[in-house]
């Protein structure tokens, strides 16, 4: 537990903002005065999603603005500039757009499980939030199974994505949906295994504990775990859909995978949702691998869920940036790369992380001296990992070169094409390969 | 007791299945007409095992304009406009291809000063259309259009100029029979200064972004691979054949409007596949900026269009003139029965005969390599269809 | 927790779970009857839930909403359409159902008649630690024997899968009787050309 | 500089296959329909004129035939020869396919049969490519709006189309004869020629 010893006074007062649960905790002993047990924690229960989506919706709205903007940036355009200071209210303006429009379905389409994927969607991706701690007691939830709780709906999601896919009777959504079901089981994979590296390591399966297990031994998972942290950023952003492995509503391929039927404010919920789901899975990537709301005592002084904010925002940033710079693998390709480098990765660092903890455990090794000899030598085999892949894994076509020659003087047909093939010279050009 | 009719056919359908083969059955997709990578109206119909290409079949004609036969009906001077919108991502090319066959039919002498022009905006035009195919080709591979973007910045700065001189962005209508419309603009030469100055470092940075990008690499290499002998015999042209190692280019093989005169190289690959295709453009942009900076070194002063009627009357006869547009060998072949408009008006066009292989490349390939694959061919389907 | 709020979540989520049940029975399409599945399901991780064991609960989400309805998903959609759906013609359904209706009265009965010991004081703060000691000491062997059933099963369900064509054949052929048996009219005769099929057959 | 192959030589490659195959007139190469995928193959196989790229194929309708024609092109050898086939049958015009020689021809032979109506004996998949199946008639014809009982002016609506929407009423769109020698428009047809006003 922190150590607020200096600033004890205002700790648990209703405007400390460093925990915003002091509101709901002291509304709730207030009602336990006066009223049933039940009527508490429903209360606290209703303050508590309220809040949760109190703070989604609008930066729902924040984060479609910042997307399209850091893309357009990227991309040395302007983004939206139009609607409202900077185009701020560009997002609102379109959620206007989306819910005027007309909402089609195709006349083929199993129409109760058409509808009812825009709004089953919205269920896991609000869920995740109630586990996700902004504070030391700052979380609607504070499992003591959260990681298993987070796989659990997060999973279930995979199931929404199936139906929407297979009612809208379109052959596009449901290569979509097959698509993004065969990706989220692969995917989940190495995300528990990643995960349970974690659990191993910290020896709970509390959210909480784990960022309070980063706290006392003052050391961030991704420094005792690189690649775990990066095989779990990948899975992660793999579950999202979002490039490179953007594969289930290819846009080039597929049109738009599963929603490809859904029109107006139905495709906008998928959309938002879309965008929530990766707000928190930065969130939770930051919580995991980056100490959450613990930054080495700053947060005594700062609000704790604004340095977790503020490690989600860098987190956020980053997927920005990978979906703006990289090109989509194939379907193959990412499953290959699921089972042939993902899981393996992950599944060493796991027995890693069962050695590490036997002999920090049972031999009783001093964690200040134990803990940076790991983390040293962790990252030294991750490399290692890394480049073995490289080596071994890699497809037979990318093991040649790719050249481009200069014909010179030699123009003409088969013949000038054996004579250019044949010169002993530097091609102009020449990318890739061992 | 009887079925329904739904029992019934979906029987039949699992007996087709059965005794097909491996117990399942081919999926039916259409890509396009509208579709977001096939480039226009274009549709492919594949048949998928799984996501595996059993058969492509391409359907097009949604843009046919039926020009070939319009443009019997109008001289030679009116077909010029047609042209711009066969191939509307080269309008300079095919403006230049066509001008080349009336001029042989009518036997006419072209000045120096417009021959350096033609040439400064055919290369100008291959910079642009290269931009323009090599960015829908890095987003048909799923990037998030940046790289797209970044190459239409360069084109649009070709449209830039092309608009100063003549007034159009993408239809020019800018060659004519005997030379240009209009001579340069005091400000274009300045402008192409800049854009000549500015272009290698842009290029530097595509290549920084993407020559080394192992998933580039993973989705582009040894996808839609196509050999030599076959890539001949199927009449490929352009990045597609010289991708393939043959090292034939219309510039250097048949030069035309003084092209002899200019230094440069033809860049061929080495495996014909996709990736092959879009280094090969890449190159060829590099060729063209220097062909363009030998033209603004060397641009003779002069008249910049022959002294010619407006509608001159060829003899009877007929006339095949080729140009290396970016796309591939566009050729217009051309008759004569003496009379204002042409007898036969008819365009090789590349985009089609690309095409030609398309099936070959793309069986057994996933859905995404046939996508890339038709990225990488680089097809305007206005000269498809015509 | 006070009784009133217990029994609020007992009596809506177990309305769910029976209610998903009965519309697993009813429904005609089998892709729906998965979704009330999954709907029947989640209802009983909620019934954990109030039983104070969070970590089943959240294990049947993940195991049994997350992977199991995804596989009966994909199993659905692999088979012919022809055997997907729940067919109007089930000549065993009268048994069926009387056998149904009998376990159920048994299992009832137990379940009433059982004095189940109810512990209502603890609930259970590390049940993960406490299910993993006791999965890895006292019920090793079974454990391990489970795990190497899975292995097995999966085998057998790579081989199973695997289906030669000669297999495939004989299906047809079975398939084709039935349609020959069958007395409406053919509505592939209108559509498409008859399919390649055996000797005798005739459409 | 591609050169033009000299039609002389190329004919006696072909007739030493074939004697009899092909024959130059006016500097142009004619080969004889009935041994065209032979007369090619031999061209196309032979050393000194190697002709392995069809560059361009396409036809040209003189009113009392149709002409087809081939520019075949050296790669190596760099040349470019033009040949022709004509074809009188203007019912039911045919040719070989040379879809066995050049993969290339098969999409140019097939637009060929859809604007021209000239059939390919031996092409593996002639169907219409850029109009619809069941469009009457073939556009590049130069008596396409003069076929008897097949093309109105303008267009018989599209298929699946009523016939009540479809237009145009005949006769209302103003024709001209494209020849001197093309049959007359029956009906009150005003004709305006403009090749006299031209120039």
């Amino acid at each position: 537990m922190t150590d607020l010893a200096g600033i004890g006074s205002v700790l648990g007062a209703w405007y400390d903002f460093r925990d915003l649960n002091n509101l709901q905790r002291l509304i709730t002993e207030w009602i336990a005065d006066w009223g049933p047990d039940w009527l508490a924690s429903i209360i606290t229960g209703v303050l508590g999603a309220l809040g949760i989506l109190g703070v989604i919706g609008p930066t729902l709205l924040i984060l479609i603005w910042v997307e399209r903007k850091v893309i357009a940036r990227f991309q040395q355009r302007y983004g939206p500039n139009r609607v409202g200071p900077k185009g701020l209210l560009q997002p609102v303006a379109d959620a206007v757009k989306l819910i005027l429009k007309e909402q089609l379905a195709p006349r083929a389409a199993d129409k109760l499980i058409f509808f009812l994927p825009p709004v089953l969607v919205f269920i896991p991706g609000i869920l995740i939030w109630g586990v996700l701690p902004f504070g030391p007691r700052m979380s609607v939830a504070d499992l003591n199974v959260g990681v298993l709780f987070l796989l659990a709906v997060s999973g279930t999601a995979v199931l929404v994505l199936f139906m929407a896919g297979w009612a809208s009777n379109n052959k596009y959504a449901l290569f979509g949906a097959m698509r993004a079901v065969a990706m989220s089981i692969s995917y989940e994979v190495p995300m528990v295994l990643a995960l349970l590296t974690l659990v191993v390591f910290s020896g709970t399966m509390s959210i909480n504990g784990i960022v309070q297990w980063q706290q006392q031994e003052d050391v961030i998972f991704i420094l005792l775990f690189p690649l775990s942290a990066i095989a779990f950023f990948f899975a992660a952003s793999a579950e999202l859909n979002r490039t490179p492995a953007d594969i289930s509503e290819a846009e080039s391929e597929i049109v738009a995978g599963y929603h490809t039927e859904y029109s107006g404010m139905r495709f906008g919920l998928f959309y938002a949702v879309e965008l929530g789901n990766t707000l928190v899975v930065s969130a939770f990537i930051a919580t995991f691998f980056l100490g959450g709301w613990w930054l080495w005592g700053l947060d005594q002084w700062v609000p704790s869920w604004v340095i977790l904010l503020a490690k989600t925002g860098a987190v956020y940033f980053l997927l920005i940036w990978t979906r703006g710079t990289l090109p989509r693998l194939r379907v193959d390709q990412l499953m290959g790369f699921c089972w042939k480098a993902l899981v393996p990765a992950t599944l060493l660092f796991v027995v890693v992380a069962f050695v590490e903890r036997t002999l920090l455990i049972s031999e009783g090794w001093d964690t200040t001296v134990a803990l940076p000899i790991m983390a040293v030598f962790n990252i030294a085999l991750s490399l290692g990992a890394v480049m073995l892949f490289a080596r071994v894994a890699r497809p037979a076509p990318l093991r040649r070169p790719a050249r481009i020659r200069m014909a010179g003087s030699d123009i003409g047909g088969l013949n000038a094409a054996r004579e250019v093939a044949a010169r002993r010279e530097e091609p102009q050009l020449q990318v890739g390969g061992d | 007791m009887t079925m329904s009719d739904d029992t019934r056919l979906a029987m039949q359908g699992t007996i087709e299945a059965l005794t097909s083969g491996d117990g399942s059955e081919p999926v039916v997709v259409n890509l396009g007409p509208q579709h977001p990578s096939t480039h226009g109206v274009f549709r492919l119909k594949v048949t998928l095992d799984g996501e595996i290409v059993q058969d492509a079949e391409m359907r097009i004609g949604y843009l046919h304009r039926s020009m070939e036969k319009l443009a019997e009906e109008r001289t030679y001077t009116q077909n010029i406009p047609f042209t711009d919108r066969i191939d509307y991502l080269a309008a300079m090319s095919n403006n230049l291809a066509y001008c080349l066959a009336a001029e042989e039919l009518l036997g006419v002498e072209v000045p120096p000063r417009a021959n350096a022009i033609r040439v400064m905006f055919a290369e100008l035009q291959r910079v642009a259309s290269h931009a323009m195919a090599n960015g829908t080709f890095i987003n048909d591979c799923g990037a998030w259009h940046t790289p797209l973007f970044h190459m239409f910045r360069d084109r649009e700065r070709v449209l830039d100029m092309f608009e100063m001189t003549c007034g159009a962005r993408l239809t020019t209508n800018y060659m004519r029979i005997g030379g240009v419309a209009f001579d340069l603009p005091d400000e274009l030469l300045p402008t192409l200064e800049q854009f000549l100055a500015d272009m290698p470092e842009n290029i530097a940075n595509y290549e920084a972004l993407l020559l080394e990008n192992e998933i580039l690499h993973a989705r582009a290499r040894g996808v839609g691979v196509i050999s030599p002998e076959m890539a001949i015999n199927s009449s490929l042209s352009g990045p597609v054949l010289r991708a393939t190692g043959v090292p034939w280019d219309l510039r250097k093989a048949n030069p035309y409007c003084g092209y002899e005169s200019y230094e440069f190289d033809v860049p061929v690959g080495e495996q014909g596949d996709c990736f092959d295709r879009f280094l090969v453009r890449m190159a060829e942009v590099k060729e063209s900026l220097r062909i363009l900076r030998q033209v603004v070194d060397t641009l003779p002063d002069g008249p910049y269009l022959a002294d010619l009627p407006l509608h001159a009357r060829p003899e009877p006869g007929e006339s095949y003139a080729r140009v290396e547009s970016p796309r591939g060998e566009l050729g217009f072949y051309l008759v004569s029965d003496g009379g204002p408009a042409p007898y036969r008006f008819h365009c090789r066009p590349p985009s089609l005969i690309n095409l030609s292989a398309l099936k070959e490349m793309s069986i057994g390939g996933t859905l995404a390599d046939a996508i890339v694959t038709l990225g990488s061919i680089d097809i305007v389907v206005g000269e498809i269809d015509r | 927790m006070s009784d009133f709020g217990f029994h609020l979540a007992f009596w809506s989520l177990a309305a769910m779970t029976i209610g998903g049940a009965s519309m697993i029975v009813v429904s005609r399409n089998l892709i729906h009857a998965v979704i009330w599945l999954v709907l029947s399901m989640l209802g009983i991780a909620g019934l954990y839930l109030t039983l104070s064991a969070e970590f089943i609960a959240v294990v049947q989400v993940l195991i049994y909403v997350g992977a199991i309805s995804v596989l009966m998903l994909f199993a659905i959609m692999l088979t012919p359409r022809a055997e997907r759906d729940n067919s109007q013609h089930i000549k065993t359904a009268g048994p069926a159902g009387v056998v149904v209706i009998m376990v159920m009265i048994a299992t009832m009965w137990v379940a009433i008649d059982t004095d189940w010991g109810a512990v209502r004081e603890a609930a259970l703060t590390e049940q993960a630690r406490l299910i993993g000691e006791s999965l890895i000491k006292h019920y090793i062997l079974p454990f391990e024997i489970g795990a190497v059933l899975l292995t097995a099963a999966l085998v057998g369900a790579i081989a199973l899968a695997r289906q030669d064509d000669e297999d495939a054949a004989v299906h047809a052929a079975s398939l084709q009787a039935e349609l020959d048996d069958d007395g409406s009219v053919d509505p592939v005769d209108v559509v498409d050309p008859p399919l390649p099929t055996d000797g005798e057959a005739s459409t | 500089m591609t050169i033009q192959y000299d039609a002389t030589a190329a004919m006696e490659i072909v007739n030493a296959s074939a004697p009899g195959a092909a024959c130059v007139y006016d500097g142009v190469l004619f080969l004889d329909p009935d041994t065209l995928v032979e007369s090619i193959r031999a061209l196309r196989d032979a050393e000194q004129s190697d002709l392995v790229f069809l560059s361009n194929l396409t036809a040209v309708d003189h009113e009392l035939h149709f002409e087809m024609v081939y520019h075949l092109q050296s790669l190596d050898l760099n040349h470019l020869l033009q040949a022709k086939a004509r074809i009188f049958d203007r019912e039911d015009p045919a040719l070989p396919s040379l879809t066995g020689v050049y993969h290339g021809a098969h999409l140019q032979e097939r637009e060929v049969y859809d604007l021209f109506g000239i059939r390919f004996e031996g092409h593996p998949d002639l169907r219409r490519m850029f109009l619809w199946d069941g469009f009457p008639g073939y556009p590049l014809r130069k008596d396409f709006l003069q076929m008897p009982g097949q093309v109105r002016a303008g267009l018989p609506g599209f298929p699946h189309e009523s016939e009540e929407n479809s237009w145009p009423v005949p006769g209302s769109v103003p024709q001209r004869p494209l020849h001197p020698n093309d049959p007359q428009p029956e009906g009150e047809v005003a004709v305006v020629d403009e090749s006299e006003d031209a120039s």
